[in-house]
């Protein structure tokens, strides 16, 4: 069901954990629907992710997508890190199965929401990041028959 | 990993040797079919004639009650569909519950499209149906009461007798899906007042692709498959011969061993469930203590999600089953769940293990430990929990 | 007397052993739900999405497009059912023929209790249609073409591709029952313009109990057995994986023998049917000579009833059909060989022969000094011979 | 599917043929039903039957039936032989399957029919012998669903 990639990230989540004071935090989903993402950023004077963490109350795939979601924005400067699309997020994990997309969207959104908590506490805007919605849909709706 | 500690007999069952080898010879050898004069039809013929034979037999029914179908989901559909064309005469009114299997629960949806009025009665926290909200839901317009038998989440058993007594009294068909109740309790369509009853083979070791209805004589239930005129002309397709085959050793057989394994059963759940209960903190257990199937454990962990620890619980070679939609990529979780009153996010992190009569306490101790692990490890990946 | 010369594969077919070996595994070892994440049953979906490839292949679909069933039954009444639901807002027209097997004719039967008007076409004297009579039967109102492939009582081939270009033309549905057909000749849904197509897995030394409906991607038909979310929603049930397996392997089997297999049956076909024409008087063959299934021989035997000579058949172990419904208690004898003409006694006389891979030319030479001896006797008992 | 003794009357039947010159000749059924039964009685002087043939076109059911009738209405009298009911014959052949229940009242008929021919030849009543029906019609109806 899983690519080998994403087993690795469910079972050796890289990055858990909380930061302490963080610069940003963002939470998504909804405890209701079975996932929760909560990510926290530590961002530097000069606007470069120094540090991440996630913590995850999901299925396999939330967990991979958060775990493989901080590695790709660790390090990276804030415009870069809104390039971390929940595609690019499946691509670097192997892709996901169709019904498993929209985890990697929950993905996405908390990082989206960790940068503008870190822009409202900072009293910034950051280009191109809209105040993120505070659920999650399903983009694939599958037919009913 | 590869499954070596099987967990999930409510979704299906291994099929028993005996099962198998009853079979075999009416692959290769015995093929005819049974509608044909000749004798190597007349062989399938007599084969389905015992099988019938065996099957009425647990159910206290004559043989000619007993009308075979493709599996439960066929049997339920087949009920439901036919007595409400049947009946619509009378009315347009039946009762089932909120925790029925999606076989009923979706087949009363379609119905309900074309003009069917159906109450789905509350179950009480340990997923018992009221028979005072029975009784009040019971209106002249009333053709069918459908109601489980035992319920395939949280093993709740309901109470049958009463239902068919009530439904008697008012003279109104009682349908009972018992699926996983047929060969793991005593079960009398007599003493029941039972008028009709799926069941599956697949999950008594039997085969899969196999299930029967039984239908009371007398009780006016067209055919859902038409065209030749097998199972006295309600059921058309050729016979599935070696699966009836199989399906009535099973039956035999689960009936033949009911006492002794079920016993066993009771006892390794319930002193499984006891060693959760006292040795995980924020755990519950889900449906009735006692009024629950033999080999059902269900309980919820708080603050993780099923999927997870199903996943988990797999790489260590232990198959189980979860009320977490997120399996299947909805986002409800189990609607049996929430009819017991779960709040929802708790309901996400319930697990069900439906045990066997080969399970050993042994696994089941292995099993724990992994779970305690897994638990653990779960929690301190989850924003819910603050230790 | 046990059957040693089986000449009834149109009715059932022996499962070949490659088949059961290829099941067995799926009923003790990999038994899980296909529907669990686990191991064990993903195992089990692995194997059914490799059996729905190997059954789209042989009719150049997609894998996506074949939808399991129970039978060959199931999906014809699916077909129907749901194209009558479905496009019932469109119009509720159905065109099929008079020599449809019960699966179509007596679903078309309850539909038009429900509404539907439905055009038996007429055949010719050799069981074709024609196209001239399903152009002239087209109205606005037509919502669904649904005609066998091949004749299961007298072999008949249709031009399936004619009809399914004219369905296409008028874009009306086209359902084809290929039972008999399925892995006996080629059949390619998108050349032919085939939108539904029901086959049987028991018909080509696959197991009983299991079927698939193709149903072109795009086709709106909804579900027929409600609940679970198998077969993309479309078919509840837990899957019968042993069946499934086998049924792919079958399939794949019947493809990759066809061309070499028909070639022997037609051959052997034709040697018999060219002795007992010749050599027997009084008798007919029924059903065009070139368009034919390759394995089906159709006879009828003037002044003697079918029954007698089926029983006579079988106390010399030859395994053989007939057109009377004597069989069945009905006293109509086949509605197909009325439709190809046959006056009633007539059609009463007729004996079906469906050979095998197996069959040798020395069974049918057997076969047919022994049918030399019972017809001189059934006519010597029989009122209506005078010699 | 049948007894023994239905197939042994089916495989040997009894009385196969015609009397010429019968006292009486009586056919029932219809080929179009695939069914045909023909009786003939040779009647004697003390109305004793003194011999029975018939020719029966029809089932396994239809054959043993006719041939049993006759070997139960030889040598009885003409009062006797209507008692030889289709339940007698079936009796006397260890029971038929319920579908061919009919085949059994096609040879009660056929009896009745002989006699009746008889009787009308002979210009005599015969008492309880009724003029036959020129149809069998199913005794038992399937019930449709
Ligand atoms: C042409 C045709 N259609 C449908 C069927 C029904 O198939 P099944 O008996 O497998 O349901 C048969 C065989 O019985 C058949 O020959
Ligand atoms: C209670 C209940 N009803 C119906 C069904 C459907 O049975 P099947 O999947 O064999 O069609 C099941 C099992 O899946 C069940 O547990
Ligand atoms: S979190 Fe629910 S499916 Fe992934
Ligand atoms: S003669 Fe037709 S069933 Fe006996």
């Amino acid at each position: 069901m899983y690519s080998e990639k994403v087993m690795d990230h469910f079972q050796n989540p890289r990055n858990v954990g909380e930061i302490e004071g963080a610069s940003g935090v963002g939470t998504v989903g909804n405890a209701k629907c079975g996932d929760i993402m909560r990510m926290y950023l530590d961002i530097d004077e000069n606007g470069i992710i120094h540090d991440c963490k996630f913590k995850t109350f999901g299925c396999g795939a939330a967990v991979a997508t958060s775990s493989m979601a901080t590695e790709l924005v660790k390090g990276k400067t804030i415009q870069e890190a809104l390039q971390v699309t929940n595609k690019a997020v499946m691509e670097a994990l192997d892709g996901l199965p169709p019904v498993k997309v929209h985890c990697s969207l929950l993905a996405e959104e908390a990082i989206h929401a960790a940068l503008w908590d870190y822009a409202e506490k900072h009293g910034i805007k950051i280009e191109g990041l809209d105040k993120p919605k505070s659920d999650i849909s399903e983009e694939e709706v599958e037919e009913e028959y | 990993m590869k499954t070596t500690i099987y967990l999930d007999n409510a979704a299906t069952t291994k099929t028993a040797q005996e099962v198998v080898d009853a079979m075999l010879p009416y692959f290769t050898e015995s093929y005819g079919n049974p509608s044909s004069i000749y004798e190597i039809g007349q062989r399938s013929k007599e084969a389905i004639t015992k099988a019938r034979g065996q099957i009425a037999e647990v159910l206290g029914a004559k043989a000619e009650e007993i009308y075979f179908t493709a599996g439960g989901s066929e049997a339920d559909n087949w009920a439901l569909k036919a007595a409400f064309e049947a009946y619509k005469n009378k009315g347009n009114h039946i009762i089932t519950t909120k925790i029925e299997h999606h076989a009923i629960l979706h087949t009363c949806e379609y119905l309900e499209k074309r003009g069917a009025k159906v109450t789905y009665l509350d179950v009480d926290e340990n997923g018992i149906v009221k028979m005072d909200d029975l009784l009040k839901a019971i209106t002249p317009e009333t053709i069918l009461i459908s109601i489980m038998f035992a319920n395939n989440e949280i093993g709740a058993i309901q109470p049958i007798k009463e239902i068919g007594m009530i439904a008697k009294e008012h003279d109104i068909l009682f349908h009972t899906d018992a699926v996983q109740a047929f060969g793991q309790v005593p079960i009398h369509v007599d003493e029941m007042n039972i008028d009709m009853l799926s069941s599956s083979g697949h999950k008594i070791n039997g085969p899969k692709g196999i299930g029967f209805l039984y239908i009371r004589k007398g009780v006016k239930i067209r055919s859902f498959v038409h065209g030749g005129a097998q199972e006295r002309k309600r059921r058309a397709g050729t016979e599935n011969v070696p699966a009836i085959v199989g399906y009535g050793v099973a039956a035999e057989r689960a009936a033949r061993t009911m006492e002794e394994r079920t016993k066993k059963e009771i006892e390794l759940r319930d002193y499984f469930i006891g060693r959760i209960l006292n040795e995980i903190p924020y755990v519950r257990l889900n449906g009735d203590a006692k009024r629950r199937l033999p080999n059902n454990i269900n309980v919820s962990f708080q603050f993780i999600e099923g999927e997870s620890l199903l996943i988990m619980l797999d790489m260590k070679g232990i198959a189980a089953s979860s009320g977490s939609a997120c399996t299947s990529g909805s986002l409800d979780p189990s609607h049996v769940l929430l009819a017991i009153g779960l709040p929802h996010e708790i309901a996400h992190g319930s697990l069900r293990m439906t045990i066997s009569e080969e399970t050993t306490k042994e696994d089941l101790d292995y099993t724990l430990d992994q779970i305690k692990e897994i638990v653990n490890r779960l929690r301190e990946l989850s924003p819910l929990f603050e230790d």
